[in-house]
């Protein structure tokens, strides 16, 4: 087959709807983009550099595409991409807020950039005084005694934040007996995950018909076999869990430990602190609360900050503050040890440092109002057009059912969702929490405006008086349609090669 | 100071007025008095966005820069490359860097193309099937690896080689904390991995250590951490003898030479993916990279893209197998990686694409004839030994006339960063004299002729 | 009315048809993105800085939107907007050709965008040199003795060139007797334009049978009265002007000047040379041939290059190598002053630069011999489908009629190019040069592959073979299909405030 | 080297074969032998991207840049003002810069709408009913507003204020060297103009030099080259009275305080746009302002942008009136301006729609705050003087006790581009002794401050 052409632009939406090549559609054998600099260095052939057991008899085949073609083929990509860029993002849980562009640019400066982790101290001052920054603001926004800013997403955190509970319990001799974690059943699936990779087993708590944890329930789970539990507050409903203080005593009193998973920070900045409520372990989700774009699946950061019977477990080493002004590292005296190659996503830090400078605290807290504002306003705006299984005031985000829709009309969540898309919308997270049946869940973030989160009701009021026929239908607008998820798993077809 | 907030102050009377509210506080009446931040944050106000630039330079005029202030000479799996101009302009294009996950495929094909395109060119390099759409860095990836080999082999023993990154190492060894594996680490003589029957009998088995049983895997880094080229047929007939997956933990540029792991029979490669698309960054967001053989697929950690087509069947991609996956696994997960390095990812494909096939090897190649000068030059200095006499490619290991660490130091003065001083573990006993030296495509000759001038003097100080 | 919805992105192709709100739709009183640096600067009221007479009542109206909107605005315009990074660009007379990503950034290094211009040349040594290897290399480019780069764009040289003119036939006793300058009748419009705004009558000569200047004709429009003529060289049919010596030789018999319009540059390089052609004055776009993105319709920049004769009536100051090894400002001696505020538009003269630095000599030819090459190819291709006016060896570009596809389908040039953009490519240029009936002038550039030269050649194949009232609906795939020119000059609305 | 050019030899050669010729030297055979070059071009061999991109650092390196090496109170049309991260990120996108002009308005409602929007605030801050879509700079607006007055009057004559930047005053005059204008140069009165009737009696009336008849134009800049304020009432006023038309050229920030032109009766107003959203870049690209009066409309130079629906009814944008347009009109074309500055006014619509309607007016306030705390700094210095009584509202005119260049010099030692020296039209016969300075709202206290120790160090030197 002769390659495919790389200047015909029908795979970007605003031309046409066809299929975009691939790189290997698009090689040409011994086309190339690729040029080298003059080094003078001497011009040895590979085969009196490596040996013949060791050298490859062909090249590695990669692509053999023109530079001009390369960037049409990810300029055209770039056009099939829904981004927060293009518009609302009400992704429950995910807190897909404006990523402000001076934080792409304050994390674009060669300095920071151009910084190699293993150079010595005297060369990364810098760098160790924003890490320490970042790290004393995390933990006075989350009212914590000290963190690592080593884990690269929250699932990372929660993992880390895992070891440091074991670590704990170990140290204080208990480490062959606290064999479990407790979990509501409303929590993201990275919860149980982790605890099951931290060695521990899950006791699954079950929600009351507030959507809290249902602490008589809890009460009945505790007891010294305990290692902690893992909680989020405001919680995936985007309820706050009034009873936290009650919680945290019992679980204290059991001897075990508090874990917040911090994907829904954004709530209460300013606000309230999980370290007030009584957690000792909290992870952050930089990527949602600290405006960290989430790139298409990452990179993010999971910081963890602890309370101060934790810190000497953290992972190390720590940038530090030493007692000359000066900056270097610092081994925690029982550290866990490293969980990550270097010292985390350096210049996504670097990123929420740049964001949170730029709020400042003042800021943080009306990032927190907007946001449990226009996910109320909304709320409002839905009653009675969508089930809300727990109408009540809630924080940064509330989660609609459509068991009634789907009895009325035939529609069900995944079917909002299309249609959303159809509107100019992404759609929310659907089918999460698992205890809401028909779940749509929804964040609208504080970055959205009045008339964005108008908009986004009527386009819901509208889908919701919509017929499923028309709804299956949908998206009809967007560059493919939906797509055969079943074939995906069933013909796996994970390279181009496997085709 | 900097407002991304849209509401003007009559919106939210307006908005406030709807719910039935009359003040921002009684948004958050459901939030005990007592747990409520009195006072508010102790937080410097925000600042303007110039201001906030102004300060991140001046954080970012406190470190040294490769290119601005010094002339890198460190790797250990942090090179400095060349990042072409079209990774910058097209990889961070907002699309990419703004959208999340591709959970609603039809407005989301640019990032799955391209991460199918990214697990396309991975499979490539390593030889393997299939890959996944990547996971946080070399370390994570070591540690993937390894609980993929545990759960598929039910054997919860890992040789691991010393020629393994220490910090991946480390990094195995806090998660092996959590999962309870037994990591056993095997020894370099002169330079590449000494399994068990190879082990000069003085040198202690490390099946003899007591509880462990025979091994559900092997580790090996290729080339290692001293730069060295491991015998990765030695490595698989070990590991076929005991029953042990293969994993290589790969440099992904080297491999543009090498004969790729899974042409030596490897069953899962992973590989720190910077070299490809990423500045340094003082360590991330870096790229883990991980491939395996096509019958492990169900135990792949993280996201995988697959193709398929649309109801109109017009080729499209869509994450798949997602039942492996924690969302949906929950406790019985494997893995719990769900944010990935997605971006970074598409960088590397971006990258790569721009190297080609040709591109790849020349920048292997270049690397390799740089490291072959700067060794000769290194060597040719008075007092500076070879640390292990196996072949290497891009990076190499020398013993030093006085500790690394003093030399690095004084070398940062003379505008070059030397290497980095490795530890006891590859020194031995005897003073810490140890240094790896990378050299990219990037050295000139003339900046490797004045870093050997450099260290020359810089080792003769006493 | 209540402001649009800033986060709905059915604007954006991907996401539906709809019209993109302007930004005073999305404009909501007292919204605002902007903040200022703290200054410390003591903070007097307007009315102590400003006299009542002078001072505004009010603030000048702008636009009321957060920096989320304003993003995802133009984000979602740029979603709207074709571009060679989208695909190809087959626009004659205009180049459209990649523009090298590594340009972009060697234009915007700080140390080149952050410099005053009218800072002392102590602080602009390196722009100097910039803009001097520049200038000595378009002068071995074109074959010239000097040149100036003030000049903004193409038709900006070529008002330069024509003052240049003006001043050497006063210089020398003339000025009032050399009253004329000679035109194609093939040439591009702002050829005449110029002459005009220069103070010169123009005087159209015709084209022969092959589409060259009629030798015969020039030589009966030439006389003493005659200042100069203007040609581009392969003129815009794509034709080398093979009679060039013959037709220099008449305007210098006569005391004419020849002025090279370079806007056909392209083809040539390293192939030939105005200046060996026996052009005086020369101008060049290095929008087209050197790679300066076109921008939506600039900044270009149109540099002018003189013989030895004409050098002391540069504009000034011209950028100088100094006796010493440094670099100044020099005034030619009989200037006939600046053309521009400053240097010219000096970012797009670094970018330039840094291609050529990239290119070199020899890849500079290589750039010809592809443009030559694939216009050759596509114009063979095409041969039978499309008329072919002039059907032999073009150069860059070529030029097809529609007249017979006019007369057999009813498809006029316009609608070829409407159907093109439904087959994901930019249309050709139309009806220009205006010599050819219904014409499509098509210049594919060097950077298309053969493979999109075969992809655009089988759209336009398809084409011919479809019927006009298909072709009429066409483009049925953009976000908006054809558009009310009439009506738009008819209820003339040039700003949101007049609608 | 870099190669943009994708064609494998393979490729070149089947190509070749198609068209029937044999090598790619046949291409040129049209060209006579005599024409073409033997031996290639005298340019030196290409280089990688990489190189490329040191080379040009090195160049950069060898300028002084605002911020990096100087702080600047320069100004005199070309201000550093902050530019937001939002221009760089977004009004630089790839289709805005790599779109040729709107041909095609179905594909190019993205740069039409963002024009569109340029004109209407253009027209809002300038108080004028219509906008084109951007000239080359101020110079050219100048120029194009003088073509434009004098085909409306038929009047050869335009008035120029010697408050108008000199260097569109000598663009004036280039041009005037083809449209045959006469250009009356009309003087400052301590430091705004006097027009004729208000000239004291012992200066010469321009309109007694002999060849010029009534004016068809006026010029007049605001606020003028020395910063001070003219005033547009009284001009307006003597533009009425001798039947021309008023042009201002008027700085785009300070009508974010300043009455607009418009509201004094201008009949067109041009402008310089670098303060949107251009750094300094060395002069250019800038943006050329142009606006006028309904009536004016059809001989509005350059490109306009109109509303208008597309055959289902859609709003749309398209390039409007083109039969102004050179291309059309040829030789009866009043301007020949083709390619413009389109990018340049997008960052400029991106800039102001950053700032707004309250940030416009911020902006202008700091520039006036910061020239108010400025000038009384500098004029606290012993020996240096105010160059003009007249108020002043960004920019100021001061008298130095030493040459000013020498001054200029002097102070990029001490960190500060000083500021520009006047020529002797502003200082007269005596020493050059001017200096013009500039206050933006970058300006810091502390950065003024210094400046101004620095100056009074810098001047009592002898
Ligand atoms: C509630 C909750 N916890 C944990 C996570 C995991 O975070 P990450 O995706 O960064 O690993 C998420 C995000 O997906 C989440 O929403
Ligand atoms: C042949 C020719 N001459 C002159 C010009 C004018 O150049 P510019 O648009 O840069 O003013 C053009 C471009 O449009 C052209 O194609």
């Amino acid at each position: 087959m002769s390659p495919a052409a790389g200047g015909k632009a029908t795979s970007a939406p605003l031309m046409g709807r066809d299929e975009e090549p691939t790189l290997f559609d698009l090689s040409s054998p011994g086309r190339r983009a690729a040029s080298f600099r003059h080094t003078g260095v001497p011009e040895w052939e590979a085969d009196e550099l490596v040996a013949p057991e060791h050298l490859r008899d062909q090249p590695a085949p990669v692509a053999e595409v023109s530079e001009r073609d390369l960037v049409a083929h990810f300029t055209r990509l770039s056009h099939r991409q829904y981004s927060v860029d293009l518009g609302a993002y009400p992704l429950g849980s995910c807190t897909m807020k404006y990523n402000p562009k001076l934080c792409d640019e304050a994390a674009s400066l060669p300095g920071l950039t151009d910084v190699h982790p293993a150079a010595p101290v005297s060369l990364i001052q810098g760098w160790l005084a924003l890490l320490v920054d970042l790290e004393e603001t995390l933990c006075q926004v989350t009212g914590m005694h000290a963190a690592t800013l080593q884990p690269p997403a929250g699932a990372a955190g929660e993992l880390t934040g895992l070891l440091l509970m074991r670590a704990w319990h170990t140290w204080r001799g208990e480490g062959e007996t606290r064999r479990r974690v407790i979990i509501p059943d409303s929590a993201h699936g990275t919860n149980p995950a982790s605890v099951t990779l931290g060695g521990y087993q899950v006791t699954t708590v079950a929600s009351d018909e507030r959507g809290c944890v249902d602490v008589d329930a809890l009460r009945r789970c505790l007891d010294h076999d305990v290692a902690g539990i893992m909680l989020t507050n405001p919680n995936t409903l985007g309820l706050f869990e009034e009873d936290i203080a009650e919680i945290a005593a019992a679980v204290h009193e059991v001897g075990g430990l508090l874990y917040y998973d911090g994907a829904n920070l954004n709530a209460i900045l300013g606000v309230t602190r999980p370290g007030d409520m009584g957690f000792d372990i909290v992870h952050m989700n930089l990527h949602k609360t600290f405006a960290v774009p989430h790139g298409g699946g990452g990179p993010g950061a999971g910081p963890v900050a602890v309370s101060p019977g934790l810190a000497p477990f953290l992972p190390g080493p720590r940038p530090a503050r030493l007692a000359d002004g000066t900056f270097g590292w610092d081994r925690p005296e029982r550290s866990i040890g490293r969980v990550h190659s270097w010292h985390g996503n350096a210049l996504a830090l670097a990123r929420a440092w740049s964001y949170i400078v730029a709020n400042g605290g003042d800021g943080l807290r009306r990032v927190a109002e907007m946001a449990v504002l226009n996910a109320n306003w909304l709320r409002h705006r839905l009653r009675g057009v969508y089930d809300i299984p727990y109408d009540r005031p809630n924080m940064h985000e509330f989660v609609v059912s459509a068991t009634g829709l789907r009895r009325r009309n035939g529609l069900r969540a995944a079917d909002v969702a299309k249609r959303l898309l159809e509107e100019g919308f992404h759609a929310p997270t659907v089918y999460f929490p698992l205890i809401v049946d028909e779940a749509l869940m929804i964040e609208p973030t504080e970055t959205e405006s009045l008339q964005t989160l108008e908009a986004l009701a009527e386009a819901l009021v509208a889908i919701a008086a919509g017929d499923a026929a028309d709804a299956h239908e949908a998206p009809r607008t967007s560059p493919v349609r939906r797509v055969d998820e079943a074939r995906a798993a069933r013909h796996l077809i994970p390279t181009w090669d496997a085709r | 100071m900097a407002d991304f907030v849209p509401h003007t102050d009559a919106e939210v009377a307006a908005m406030l007025a709807t719910i039935g509210l009359s003040s921002l506080d009684e948004l958050f009446a459901v939030i005990p008095e007592a747990l409520r931040l009195a006072g508010g944050l102790d937080v410097a106000p925000g600042l303007s966005e110039a201001d906030v630039l102004d300060r991140a330079a001046l954080v970012a005029a406190a470190n040294g820069a490769a290119g601005r202030d010094l002339v890198c000479f460190a790797g250990g799996g942090a090179y400095d490359h060349d990042v072409p101009a079209v990774v910058r302009r097209v990889a961070f294009r907002s699309e990419f860097v703004t959208a999340y996950t591709p959970y609603q495929p039809e407005v989301a094909q640019g990032v799955l193309q391209a991460l199918f395109e990214y697990q396309t060119v991975v499979c490539r390099l390593f030889g393997m099937e299939v890959a996944n759409a990547s996971l946080y860095d070399g370390a994570s990836a070591c540690v993937e690896a390894a609980n993929l080999a545990v759960a598929a082999t039910g054997r919860s023993t890992v040789w691991v080689s010393r020629g393994v990154h220490p910090h991946w190492r480390q990094v195995l060894a806090t998660f092996a904390g959590g999962t309870g594996h037994d990591l056993v680490d095997v020894p370099l003589v002169d330079g590449t991995t000494a399994w068990p029957d190879d082990v000069p009998t003085d040198a202690p088995d490390p099946r003899s250590e007591g509880r462990s049983g025979p091994p559900g895997a092997l580790l090996v880094q290729y080339p290692n951490h001293l730069g060295c080229i491991e015998d990765l047929a030695a490595a698989a007939e070990v590991a076929r003898r005991t029953g042990a997956l293969l994993l290589v933990a790969c440099d992904p540029v080297s491999v543009g030479l090498l004969r790729s792991p899974g042409d030596h029979g490897a069953d899962v490669v992973v590989g720190e993916g910077q070299p490809f698309g990423t500045p340094l960054s003082f360590g991330g967001p870096y790229l883990g990279m991980f491939a395996c053989t096509r019958d492990l697929v169900r135990r792949l950690p993280g996201r995988l893209v697959g193709e398929t087509v649309d109801v109109d069947g017009r080729r499209a991609y869509v994450t798949t197998l997602r039942t492996r996956e924690q969302d949906i696994r929950r406790e019985k997960a494997s893995s719990n990686v769900c944010t990935n390095q997605t971006l970074i990812a598409v960088a590397a494909i971006v990258h790569l694409g721009w190297l080609g096939t040709a591109g790849l090897r020349e920048m292997a190649l270049r690397c390799a004839r740089g490291t072959r000068y700067a060794r000769q030059a290194v060597l040719g200095i008075d007092g500076i030994e070879p640390l292990a006499g196996a072949p290497v490619l891009r990076e190499f290991a020398v013993r030093l006339p006085v500790a690394a660490d003093v030399a690095v130091e004084r070398m940062a003065d003379e505008g070059f960063l030397a290497g980095i001083a490795l530890g006891p573990e590859y020194t031995g006993d005897g003073p810490a004299d140890g240094l790896l030296i990378a050299v990219t495509e990037r050295r000139t000759r003339a900046e490797i002729d004045a870093y050997a001038t450099a260290l020359e003097k810089v080792v003769s100080l006493s």
